[in-house]
């Protein structure tokens, strides 16, 4: 092993049990690991967002070919009107720069939304109830959970007569969804875990004692 | 520290403190906890049981690293379970984003347990991008997608694959899946050739492949470190010597229901306590549940 | 050099068929089968798209090694379009003009000096020119225009000066007292806008509900700090916040660093957050906008610290652990109504009452749709298939 | 007047994406593609933003020595050092594909990838603590919240079915039935809101660019 990969596993050792030593208490140890994830990440972001995005995206296309990549340039302008914050004469600009991104995809969750999920959830609880018993209650139970929860969030009117009890059923199979929701996820998270406690055990804690002792 | 960090009473620090236990144990020495095998996966351990030594499968890796925990100890079992048993397999490897890596690494682990040779027992062909094409083609010549094994070698000079021209020459196909690469073995390879079908797949996954287990379009399913968990224990039963080898995911497993129990004593010990003394103030349970 | 130029023409036609294969590969369930041709060597089979502007064409070659692919055009000379691999058996053509007339051919044989003809195919019809709306969306169109029509149909009777109810929405009320809570004991109110970009329609909700959160703590000189994961938000968060002090007469109270920068990386976020929460303890949190994973480590960081928080997202898989672990959860619709509910706007109070008049008729049309299926009548629910 | 334009450009945007989910005719689609081509570029351009408000930010700290100033020295080198060996050390650069034993790789691999690893892997020990405090018996409501996800515990795990057979079908049926309902009823709600809040925005009504 390279000695470069030999004190990397080190490290990366160290900056696991710092992490983990927050669970305990916050401490010196966890705020530098903090503080150093913090700063590299940006700084990575950083590198990646100029050779991922402004130069191929915009500087290469643009010297490459600027005829018809004029329009790239229309985004390097919103962008630069971002900073127009900072001089206060101008700095509604930047609001416009905003209002052209938000306005932009707004439309396009609105659309989203109702196109690609409205419509086929509706689709898919039109259920027929007339099938073989067992499937036909189930289908029931889907559509009846659906309702009752589409009307659990139904805000004109407050939850009083027939409202009431539909609503509460609808409490219910939320907190179904919830509670199951919840004991699904556990394995997958439990799985992190193994993941980190395998690399200081098989990796890290392992092989130095097999260096220390000899190897078996 | 302050009060906010206990829960009815208790630190919720012990709490943390018995779930790194309760994971690092197994991880250190493999419990061996019960692990009751389901019809799913005994059907495959069943099937390659029934086979006679010198037969063929068909194993292909169609994941990549980021499935790897939960299917690298499928691929290890079932190679395990062919080579003891002198089964031959011939392994292919479908998946662009790693299928050939995730192959080599396999057989780099396994080949040197068995007194295997390549060529005779086992063939690697590679990889080979198409997906569906590739799946249709070798129903007519495994040749045509792989002129010539990963060694580089043509297949007519490989003794294995003398015997096995297209899918009917091997008695069983089986893909360790990431995705929807798995379907494309029960709806082409299965529906159409009529080839038997068994899939390993990641547990994010499984659940949409049970209609083709249920509809027949598979003869196993495998889901996730627990179906790869199953699979071992059936090995370490009817193979004692392979058993100190094979708990990878057994071990993973440990760890899975040690934790798990664990969650569920804190939350009965929880209510225990909470009975106990009801007048504490909790706020937790969200609104919902507080109303 | 002419083989090594073939070999690469070949890997990069195969390429290039093996992403247009993709693409249709999605859209099979739209496309017709046309025409197709066998021979003893070869079938070809050919589709259109449903648009009618693409032409996809799906071939089998029994044993041949080279299987090249003509199109002829209006004048009826063939030319090359693409030579394939043999594990490759489509191609979709989009380089067709409308008006046009199309011809394919395909040429197969073991090895490319020996390629005979195999099966050919003749669209039957000219190539349709690119349509102006897209038919298939209707129903998404009808939908869009009844959900709009209801909605700003109720903001001009909001307008007109109806009063409007609104039931209570126990996740909100709690948010004056959050603020007031962070004002007693003078410590800061932390406000997460969530983790992803104003592209996001949860995050432009939560800076509806941050830009009333600012009023409250602008009016009563209460300390605010947003930390943000997206560079986007943070220029957003920091106009509205900026303009909720300027109109509770408090522009002094506002400095830029309040609204600041952290990470853009999600779990470095989430370690500067919760030691933010451990360190400086603030009395309140908001978790308001779009959450991942990080939803957990942050709401049990804040519970730790004693703070009493607020949560609201529309993440299906995160609201159980909001749920679980903050004092109030604004869960998925909620979300989208605070903005009404907080301001009591009549403009936007008016759009939810919209909103719900607009849900009571999906309701009914639920139900209608389980009737219909019920009794055999599949067209109802089918409308309702999203193309 | 430079609110209304704000107001306008949002309501012009948001009204042509909305068209262009119908409309094919040239040249509708194609300007809708360069409009998202060009919306990325925006957001790589408000990065910067964020980079100086992070360098304010603890440049502010350090220079007042707030509790902690020492925290914020480590934060700016560590961004200073990671972002000059990205731009410099090119293997960032182009395919994304981290092979080369560059300082960036180094530091990637062992510094980066096991905080976010970490980081990440708290969730195990959240999860517990979140459970013990949540599940209580307080009604119905918090019972029928402990039961769904204990059962469906179970069903996961292979110690589960020794101790309680059947977890496995019920937690299966759990999630296909009564979980699935609810869940496609929040998501309807909430793409009608979320559908609802879009028509707000792209009509000016609320304005949260400003």
């Amino acid at each position: 092993m390279p000695l470069s990969d030999l004190i990397g596993i080190w490290v990366a050792a160290f900056l696991t049990l710092a992490i983990y030593s927050f669970l305990y208490k916050d401490n010196p140890v966890y705020r530098f690991a903090e503080s150093i994830f913090v700063g590299i990440s940006l700084g990575y972001e950083i590198g990646l967002v100029f050779y991922r995005t402004i130069w191929p995206n915009l500087v290469e296309r643009l010297i490459a070919n600027p005829g018809p990549n004029w329009y790239l340039a229309i985004g390097g302008i919103l962008g630069l009107m971002l900073y127009c914050r900072y001089i206060p004469k101008i700095s509604f600009l930047g609001k416009w720069a905003l209002a052209v991104y938000i306005g932009y995809f707004v439309g396009v969750e609105l659309m989203q939304r109702l196109h690609g999920d409205v419509l086929p959830q509706i689709k898919d609880t039109m259920l027929p109830l007339n099938g073989p018993f067992w499937g036909s209650l189930q289908n029931l139970l889907i559509v009846v959970g659906v309702l009752s929860v589409l009307i659990y969030f139904y805000f004109s009117k407050p939850h009083t007569g027939i409202l009431k009890p539909i609503s509460k059923v609808g409490v219910y199979f939320i907190m179904i969804c919830f509670g199951a929701s919840f004991g699904y996820t556990v394995m997958a998270r439990i799985s992190l875990l193994i993941g980190r406690l395998t690399f200081l055990v098989d990796g890290w804690v392992r092989p130095m004692i097999a260096l220390i002792f000899g190897s078996s | 520290m302050s009060d906010a960090m206990k829960i009815g009473g208790i630190d919720k620090r012990w709490v943390y403190l018995l779930v790194a236990i309760g994971a690092l144990i197994p991880i250190i020495k493999p419990l061996g906890l019960p692990v009751l095998s389901t019809p799913a996966v005994e059907a495959l351990f069943e099937k390659i049981e029934s086979l006679e030594p010198g037969d063929v499968i068909m194993l292909s890796f169609d994941y990549g690293p980021s499935s790897a925990p939960e299917l690298d100890p499928m691929a290890e079992s079932i190679l395990r379970h062919c080579f003891q048993r002198d089964i031959s397999v011939v392994v292919v490897a479908l998946f662009p984003l790693g299928g050939d890596n995730q192959a080599k690494i396999a057989l780099n682990k396994i080949v040197p347990e068995f007194p295997v040779v390549e060529g005779e027992d086992y063939v690697y062909l590679g990889y080979k991008d198409g997906g569906l094409a590739v799946l249709r083609r070798m129903a007519e010549d495994i040749s045509i997608v792989f002129p010539q094994d990963n060694r580089g070698i043509p297949l007519e000079d490989i003794p294995l694959m003398q015997r096995v021209q297209n899918y009917s020459d091997t008695e069983l196909s089986v893909s360790l899946a990431t995705g929807i690469m798995g379907e494309w073995w029960a709806i082409l390879v299965n529906a159409q050739f009529g080839q038997p079908v068994a899939v390993g797949a990641t547990a994010v996954s499984a659940p949409k492949y049970y209609a083709y287990l249920k509809a027949g379009q598979m003869l196993s399913l495998l889901g996730g470190l627990k179906g790869a968990a199953e699979y071992e224990t059936l090995i370490g039963e009817h193979y004692p010597e392979l058993k100190e080898r094979s708990q990878i995911a057994t071990r993973g497993m440990d760890v899975q229901s040690i934790v798990h129990l664990i969650i569920i004593g804190f939350i009965i010990l929880g209510n225990i306590v909470y009975l106990i003394s009801r007048s504490e103030r909790t706020r937790a349970g969200g609104r919902l549940a507080s109303k | 050099m002419i083989r090594l130029l073939l070999a690469v023409s070949i890997i990069l036609a195969g390429s290039l068929a093996e992403a247009q294969t993709d693409t249709n590969h999605i859209n099979t369930d739209s496309i017709d089968v046309l025409l197709a041709d066998s021979t003893v060597t070869a079938t070809l089979v050919l589709q259109l798209s449903e648009d009618s502007t693409r032409i996809l064409l799906d071939w089998t070659t029994g044993d041949s090694i080279n299987v090249i692919l003509e199109r002829a055009g209006n004048d009826s000379v063939f030319a090359t379009i693409g030579s394939f691999d043999p594990t490759i058996t489509s191609f979709t053509d989009s380089g067709v003009s409308p008006g046009d007339w199309y011809m394919y051919r395909l040429l197969n044989g073991d090895s490319m000096k020996d390629l005979g003809a195999g099966a050919s195919v003749e669209v039957p019809f000219p190539i349709e020119e690119s349509r102006f709306f897209r038919t298939e969306r209707t129903n998404a169109l009808l939908l869009f225009l009844f959900y709009a029509a209801t909605i700003v149909g109720y903001i001009s009777i909001a307008k007109r000066g109806a009063q409007l109810f609104i039931r209570k929405i126990a996740g909100l009320d709690a948010v004056d007292e959050a603020v007031g809570r962070a004002t007693e004991m003078g410590r800061k109110v932390l406000y997460i806008p969530g983790i992803m970009s104003v592209d996001n329609i949860q995050t432009v909700a939560s800076m509806s509900i941050l830009g009333y959160v600012a009023g409250k703590t602008a009016s009563y000189g209460t300390n605010l700090e947003v930390p943000n994961k997206d560079p986007l938000v943070l220029a957003t968060a920091r106009e509205v916040v900026k303009e909720a002090y300027l109109k509770a007469g408090r522009p002094d109270y506002y400095n830029d660093d309040m609204v600041n920068y952290v990470s853009y990386d999600q779990f470095a976020f989430t370690a500067a957050i919760q030691g933010l929460m451990t360190r400086e303890k603030p009395a309140t949190n908001f978790l308001i906008g779009s959450f991942y994973a990080e939803s957990l480590i942050m709401a049990e960081a804040g519970n730790a610290s004693g703070a009493i928080q607020v949560a609201g997202t529309a993440e299906l898989a995160q609201l159980p652990f909001f749920v679980v672990a903050c004092d109030y959860t604004l869960i998925g619709e909620e979300l989208y109504a605070a903005s009404a509910y907080l301001s009591r706007e009549p403009l936007i109070l008016g759009s939810i009452k919209g909103q719900d008049l607009a849900k009571a008729v999906l309701v009914g049309l639920i139900i209608l749709g389980v009737i219909l299926s019920t009794s055999g009548q599949q067209w109802f629910a089918d409308f309702f298939i999203q193309r | 007047m430079r609110r209304q334009i704000a107001v306008l450009l949002c309501f012009l945007t948001g009204f042509f994406v909305v068209v262009a989910f119908f409309i094919e005719q040239d040249p509708i689609p194609d300007i809708n593609e360069k409009l998202d081509e060009l919306l990325v570029i925006v957001f790589a351009f408000a990065l910067v933003l964020g980079v100086v408000s992070f360098l304010q930010h603890h440049s502010k700290k350090i220079r007042r020595r707030d509790k902690g100033w020492t925290s914020s020295v480590i934060s700016i080198s560590s961004l200073v050092i990671m972002a000059l060996l990205g731009i410099f050390e090119s293997s960032i650069r182009g395919t994304g594909v981290i092979g080369d034993r560059t300082t960036f790789d180094w530091v990637f691999n062992w510094v980066f990838t096991p905080l976010q690893a970490t980081m990440f892997s708290l969730l195990a020990f959240m999860i517990a603590s979140a459970a013990f405090r949540a599940f209580r018996i307080k009604n119905i409501e918090a019972a029928v919240l402990m039961v769904a996800a204990i059962i469906v515990m179970l069903g996961r795990v292979s110690i589960g079915q020794v101790i309680f057979p059947q977890s496995l079908a019920i937690s299966e049926w759990i999630m296909n039935n009564p979980n699935l309902a609810a869940q496609r009823g929040i998501l309807i709600g909430a793409a009608l809101g979320a559908a609802s809040m879009a028509i707000r925005v792209i009509l000016g009504i609320e304005r949260p660019y400003m």
